[in-house]
């Protein structure tokens, strides 16, 4: 029995050497890392269908240079333990030099320093603030939370309103954009009554918002996914607080609608500059093309990594297969007109984009039109 | 607002309760810790979904089919897992984690079949209700009245009825039970049947105040034990008591700190009640020789 | 004959502890089994009620081949069971203990029977309220006793009544014992380590040894088969 | 080659964990859902040590080592007084309480936000800063690991712990201090979870609390039941399997939309199956509880 | 010689049911006495209270003219004081060699010792004493076998073989030859026997009046918590009053 156990092991460990010597075909294999499981699942869902789309669309077309493009998707579960997991395959087995991917920020900061010894560049779409630093090759075409939260406060700030609450999510994501927005709100003026905070997954909203109430607050500032924000708005209605809801990209999803229902007409969030209804030609066939394939209309999530597949096609067409090359044409990359806005990088690989102000409306998030 | 958060405290509590009932009622008979009870919880709700929100069934009717789904869940688990490690005398670790085993295998197959979205079971907002300070929706009083009634319900059954006092007799002493020609099986499959439907119950109740993911067991089965291990065993009054408490403290550790203590909380204080006072806060002295 | 053991194999858990015992018991009648501890008594109890299947071997009740019956089959056909220590239900009212033992009688004549009960147990009446875990070692033999006879069985299996009680206790418990006997046509299987006491009331002994029955016979024979050496075998 | 390295890295990061977490389990007969706590003290406290005070990275695992075992009292004094489901729970409230106290600890753990950039361990002018190097340290302390356990369990110590796992009262009454081994047996075994921790910091260079919840107890736990435990082969197996299978599973082509939850559910069967047929795991010798 | 152990009013209560009744006992050294009693009148109890896995109400035991009445039952046993269980208690899934080598009290349990120290020449010295006793019990041939590998009287055997590689000095004997067969029995009541020529003091509670009457050299006979009789075993073996209340017959 035991010495069975060891042949399997034995076993098991040689398929990986074959494997891993296996010669690789003539595509460009780019790697993907998403959450496809786990608390995460539906935005590394979302993320798989921009990539497949662009994909598609780049070989029928036939590829880049006439060579097609192979993506290998691996999942994270949204843990930097399999996240590290990953990206060593992808890098070590498929020899992948670009990667697309991953979502949470505790995944990218935990794969970053392997690509980045790796010398394979990355385009993630997390928010975390920390990544701006995390070297040469680690690209993210999401705005920092830094954007999303100052660009709230100066607009409460303009909308007047004085006396905000913050209720956030518990994690990395919640607390960074919450710290924020508190601090570029005080600078100008504005007062932060109280934070408060939630689990992820929690459903019962009461205590927190009772607690709320009892301040009074102009406006609430939500900074969470779409499902908790959901339970948030509708239970806020319920306990009759009319203060007027804020709250970041995170909020948009269809979770939030099915859950708040009507009672998330009307609020305000910041979202990066993709307008799903846009009457931009390239964004109208991105949603044509979309709508199509999956049946609905894009996610923002899905826009962002289409438009990051397409740009790493674009490099790779530019100056071949090479890291190193992609990287520097990254950085000098200008104005590329991608479906989810204008497109720059930085010098530390953040994207520049624009944030625009969207509201719910008959169900539909739409851009705010001022 | 204290007493906004007391009520609050106690409508969370109730659904506590609730679960803690049909968790209580396996454990009382069978000493099973059935952490796969989360998993009935969870999955009771995923058929009321899918009869009530996606083929339309009327709500009564989709209420009971999905009760009798649970307790098939419940009678399916005991019959095909615990009964014959039971038979093979197994230990509690080997039952705790089987029945861990069977809790990841349901929630899976449920994410498998449903995705990992949300889903609702009742749109729109639920009417409030205002006394003075305090507002209550119609919901919350709909579960702090079902848990009335199934307390009432529970204790007078437990108490008056045969099968009732077969269930305190059984986790007495197993093997008088037997002794005197009274069918273990039965017992414990009926344990089995009322558990997972006051399970799916609880289920349906709070999904359509907040809707289901297939997630929402484990932290509905975790405050459950805490509340039966902190009201004690031996007594449904003792786990009412502590459900009640949990849902109140819980409340009140939001309202004076963080909800990020809220779990940590709760934890110390079920760790307490184990080391020293591990027949739980409401129970009867007992002589050394009866134990 | 009411019940019949042949050449039956059992233990826990791959031990054997019964290696081939047969044993008779006749209608009517009082066999006391004997023997040292470890020897397998209360296994044999626990073969011929169910608690344990027995590797080889049959086990016939009134007629019946019950070799594989569960227990509250078997109990259900006329057999009374009384654990060793007397068990009751601690949490539970005198009260609620009697609603347990006669848990499948018809309500007449369970009042009927409790009735019966109580005055064969006086001393349990005034505390029918109370909580079982609370009564003293007597009383709660007295009481187990007590819910096993509502059953009226044909076959009582009695583990070491006198166990735990007081030795002035134990001769009344002995006469009750035989009254029970005699008042319902009950045979009975008795276990005791106070050998004495036992063949007093027995119209036949089994000396178990290992396992197996080693002697067989009337009180006196089986006095003599172990000849002063009490208990011991 | 690199990623074969990576996986055995993980084995042995999850050998230490594994051999660490046997000692209760398969020498006391206590299963603990906390040992995931015991692996991120380490891992936390050889981080801020070595982030905070530029203390090198084999000190900090020394004194993350101390700092664990002395925590772990407060697991080993409840598993003097508490047996079955009950020890079990309070092991599971501990593992609770530990991640809730890194998670929102924020001015020290810097809680969710993890704690990027941590450098990898150096001694007498050796970076391990590359996969091969780094796998020779970590295989390194996972056999040194394993030589110690190997010698703990065939000591005079593991002898005692064998006695009280069989009966308690029995080795009371022939003069074994029962508390006292206990509270060392967790606290080596924490002390081993903080070296995997330490290790697995450093390798990762990014740590964050999820990589130390209740899931990852379970996980823990579940090597040790599959692999067997009361011995030193069980573990390893259990490690060899639990890590080497969920990467095998990466290649077998499942859709990835299912491929998640399908592996969890095989696992799910695989733990049943065995707990009903061979609950003393593939190699191990002692049935637990 | 003179009393190795002292009981002066021991009093256990179980709620209200009097187990233990202001009991005073003075055990001598060097002798094997024997508790007798019916089955309830407290001796399980007595032991337990002199092992310390339970604490008295009332009263004082004095071991060697040290009050031990609340010293941890590990101490206890460290000074002296053996128990050899009814139900057995071997340890029953490491080898017999192990069961005795377990017993040894000495500083090389210190797991820091275990992993950094020199393995010395005083573990072959252990194996040897171990097996002295392991041959003294006849089990020596079986000193790599599982213990629940063995009958009932041989782990009977293996834990008065424990008892004696322990070196212990008072010996709690829980009816040694209960469920034994007859031989079995004989020769655990020889290596009784012979242990006192090995100057252990036994005090013993058995059932079987012939292996009391064989051993002892003093008897106490134990009713509901008092001893109520005492003396040398033809003394109270010939007291028809005695044996009436035990045996009834």
């Amino acid at each position: 029995m035991q010495k069975g156990l060891l042949v399997i092991a034995l076993a098991i460990i040689l398929v990986f050497g074959v494997i891993t010597t296996s010669i690789a075909e003539e595509v460009y294999k780019i790697g993907a890392i998403l959450p496809l499981s786990g608390d995460a699942a539906q935005y590394g869902e979302w993320g798989k269908r921009g990539i497949s789309l662009a994909v598609d669309e780049i070989n029928s077309k036939g590829g880049i240079n006439g060579k097609k493009i192979e993506v290998v998707y691996e999942d994270d579960a949204a843990e930097p333990k399999k996240g590290v997991s990953a990206v060593n395959k992808l890098i070590n087995v498929d020899k992948v030099k670009v990667i697309i991917g991953p979502i949470p920020s505790t995944v990218t900061l935990a794969v970053a320093p392997i690509c980045e010894k790796a010398k394979v560049v990355i385009m993630s779409s997390s928010s975390s603030p920390a990544i701006t630093k995390a070297g040469d090759y680690i690209f993210r075409n999401w705005p920092s939370d830094d954007f999303e939260g100052s660009a709230m406060a100066n607009y409460v700030i303009k909308k007047k309103y004085r006396n905000v609450a913050i209720l956030h999510i518990n994690n990395e994501y919640g607390l960074g954009v919450a710290n924020v927005f508190k601090t570029e709100f005080s600078k100008q003026g504005g007062k932060v009554l109280i934070t408060e905070t939630y689990k992820q997954g929690i459903s019962d909203m009461r205590p927190q918002l009772i607690k709320i109430k009892k301040y009074n607050p102009e406006a609430i500032y939500l900074v969470g996914h779409a499902k908790e924000n959901g339970h948030v708005v509708k239970q806020a209605r319920e306990l009759n607080i009319k203060a007027q809801i804020l709250g970041t990209v995170g909020i948009e999803g269809p979770d939030l609608i099915n859950i708040a229902g009507d009672s998330a007409e009307g609020l305000v969030y910041t979202a990066p500059a993709f307008d799903p209804d846009s009457h931009d030609p390239t964004v109208k066939a991105y949603q044509q093309e979309y709508m199509k394939k999956f049946g609905k209309k894009s996610e923002i999530f899905a826009a962002t990594t289409y438009d990051a597949t397409k740009i790493m096609a674009l490099m790779i067409g530019k100056t071949g297969y090479n890291p190193d090359a992609i990287k520097d044409g990254l950085y000098k990359l200008k104005d590329y007109p991608g479906v989810s806005g204008k497109t720059n990088f930085d010098r530390n690989g953040d994207v520049i984009k624009s944030v625009m102000f969207k509201t719910v409306k008959n169900k539909q998030f739409v851009p705010i039109k001022e | 607002m204290l007493l906004q958060f007391i009520v609050n405290g106690i409508v969370s509590g109730s659904l506590i309760a609730i679960m803690a009932i049909g968790f209580w009622f396996i454990y009382r008979a069978t000493n099973l810790f059935h952490i796969a009870h989360g998993a009935v919880y969870t999955a009771s709700a995923y058929v009321f979904y899918s009869l009530y929100v996606s083929k339309d069934i009327s709500l009564s009717i989709a209420l009971v089919l999905s009760l009798i789904s649970s307790i098939i869940f419940g009678l399916v688990m005991y019959f095909i897992v615990y009964r014959p490690l039971e038979k093979k005398n197994a230990s509690a670790g080997i039952k705790f984690i089987s029945s861990l085993a069977i809790y990841i295998f349901m929630v899976n197959i449920i994410a498998l079949i449903f995705g990992n979205e949300t889903k609702i079971l009742s749109e729109g907002l639920s009417e409030s209700l205002s006394f003075g300070n305090i507002i209550l929706t119609w919901i919350q009083v709909y579960q702090f009245l079902s848990f009335l009634i199934l307390f009432i319900l529970t204790y007078s059954f437990v108490q008056g009825t045969k099968s009732g006092r077969a269930i305190r007799a059984i986790g007495d002493n197993p093997v008088l039970f037997k002794a005197i020609g009274l069918n273990e099986r039965w017992v414990k499959g009926m344990v089995f049947a009322i558990g997972s439907a006051i399970a799916g119950l609880a289920s349906i109740l709070t999904g359509i105040d907040v809707g289901i993911d297939p997630h929402i067991g484990m932290l509905a089965l975790l405050n459950a034990v805490v509340a039966v291990i902190i009201g004690g065993i031996k007594k449904i009054e003792g786990i009412i008591i502590g459900s009640l408490l949990i849902g109140i403290l819980q409340n009140l550790v939001i309202w004076q700190f963080s909800a990020r203590w809220e779990s940590a909380v709760t934890f110390f204080i079920l760790i307490l009640v184990l080391l020293y006072k591990s027949g739980g806060l409401f129970v009867v002295k007992k002589r050394v020789e009866e134990i | 004959m009411l019940l019949e053991l042949t050449n039956i194999h059992a233990g826990y858990n791959g031990r054997e502890i019964l290696t081939g015992t047969s044993i008779r018991v006749n209608l009517d009648e009082i066999v006391a089994l004997i023997g040292p501890n470890g020897a397998g008594k209360s296994t044999v109890f626990k073969a011929i009620s169910g608690f344990i299947s027995p590797r080889s071997g049959k086990i016939v009740f009134d007629g019946i081949d019950i070799t594989s019956l569960e227990t509250n089959k078997r109990i259900s056909m006329g057999m009374g069971y009384f654990l060793q220590g007397g068990a009751v239900f601690n949490d539970m009212s005198i009260y609620e203990n009697l609603e347990m033992g006669g848990a499948n009688l018809k309500k007449s004549i369970f009042k009927e029977r409790v009735e019966g009960a109580l005055n064969l147990f006086p001393l349990l009446k005034d505390k029918l309220n109370k909580r079982a875990g609370l009564l003293s070692g007597g009383e709660r033999q007295m009481l187990a006793l007590g819910m096993i006879m509502l059953n009226r069985p044909k076959l009582l299996l009695l583990d070491e009544p006198s166990a735990g009680l007081a030795p002035r206790l134990v001769k009344g418990i002995m006469e009750k014992i035989v009254e029970i006997s005699k008042t319902y046509n009950m045979a009975i299987l008795l276990v005791e380590q106070k050998v004495g006491e036992a063949l007093k009331i027995a119209h036949r002994g089994y000396l178990l040894k290992n396992g197996q029955v080693a002697f067989e016979g009337l009180p006196e024979n089986i006095k003599e088969a172990i000849s002063g050496r009490l208990v011991h075998a | 080659m690199n990623y074969l390295l990576h996986i055995l890295i993980m084995i042995s990061i999850y050998t230490i964990l594994a051999l660490s977490l046997n000692l209760p389990v398969g020498y006391t007969g206590l299963l603990s859902l906390a040992q995931a706590a015991f692996y991120g003290i380490g891992a936390y406290v050889m981080t801020l040590l070595m982030m905070k005070m530029g203390i090198n990275f084999f000190v900090c695992m020394a004194i993350a080592i101390v700092f664990s075992a002395a925590v772990s009292l407060l697991v080993s004094y409840p598993s003097t007084r508490l047996h079955g489901d009950y020890f079990i729970l309070a092991s599971l409230a501990f593992q609770i309480i530990i991640f809730t106290i890194l998670y929102n600890w924020i001015d020290l753990t810097r809680g969710p936000y993890g704690i990027p950039g941590i450098p990898r361990p150096e001694i007498l002018g050796i970076s391990f800063d590359n996969l091969y190097k780094f796998f020779v340290l970590s295989g390194g302390l996972a056999l040194g690991v394993f030589l110690i356990a190997k010698r703990l369990y065939s000591s005079p110590f593991g002898l005692v712990l064998k006695a009280i796992r069989e009966d308690e009262l029995s080795a009371t009454s022939i003069g074994k201090d029962v508390k006292k081994f206990k509270i060392l047996a967790f606290a080596i075994s924490s002390g081993m979870a903080s070296v995997a921790g330490a290790l697995y910091a450093s390798y990762v260079t990014y740590i964050d609390p999820t990589s130390f919840n209740l899931d990852e107890s379970i996980f823990i736990l579940s090597i040790v039941l599959v692999g067997g435990s009361g011995n030193l082969r069980g573990p390893v197996i259990g490690t060899l399997l639990m890590i080497l299978l969920p990467e095998g599973l990466r290649f077998l082509g499942i859709p990835d939309s299912v491929a998640p939850n399908v592996r969890q559910i095989i696992y799910a069967m695989v733990l049943i199956l065995l707990m009903r047929f061979r609950p003393w795991g593939l190699a191990g010798e002692y049935r637990f509880g | 010689m003179g009393n190795i152990l002292r009981l002066e009013g021991l009093t256990k209560n179980f709620d209200g049911l009097k187990a233990i009744d202001n009991l005073d006992l003075g055990v001598e050294a060097g002798k094997i006495s024997a508790i007798i009693g019916p089955n309830g009148a407290g001796k399980t109890t007595l032991f337990n209270l002199i092992c310390g896995y339970l604490y008295p109400d009332k009263g004082r035991i004095i071991y060697k003219e040290r009050d031990i009445t609340l010293l941890d039952p590990w101490r206890r046993a460290v000074s002296g004081i053996g128990r050899l269980f009814q139900d057995i208690r071997v340890f029953k899934k490491i080898t017999l060699l192990e069961n005795l080598l377990v017993t040894f009290n000495d500083n090389s349990e210190n797991p820091f010792r275990a992993i950094f120290g020199r393995r010395n020449g005083k573990e072959r010295k252990k194996i040897e004493t171990v097996m002295k006793w392991l041959n003294f019990v006849g089990l020596a041939d079986k000193k790599d076998h599982l213990a629940e590998n063995l009958s009932w009287g041989q782990q009977k055997l293996l834990s008065l073989a424990r008892l004696l590689c322990g070196d212990f000095e008072l010996l709690l004997i829980d009816e040694p030859v209960s469920g034994v067969n007859p031989d079995m029995a004989d020769t655990i009541l020889e290596k009784i026997k012979e242990l006192k020529g090995l100057g252990k003091t036994i005090i013993a509670v058995e059932h079987n009046m012939d292996a009391v009457e064989a051993i002892s050299d003093y008897i106490y006979f134990m009713d509901s918590g008092k001893i109520t009789a005492a003396g040398l075993p033809e003394e109270i073996l010939n007291n028809q009053k005695v044996m009436d209340a035990y045996i009834g017959i």
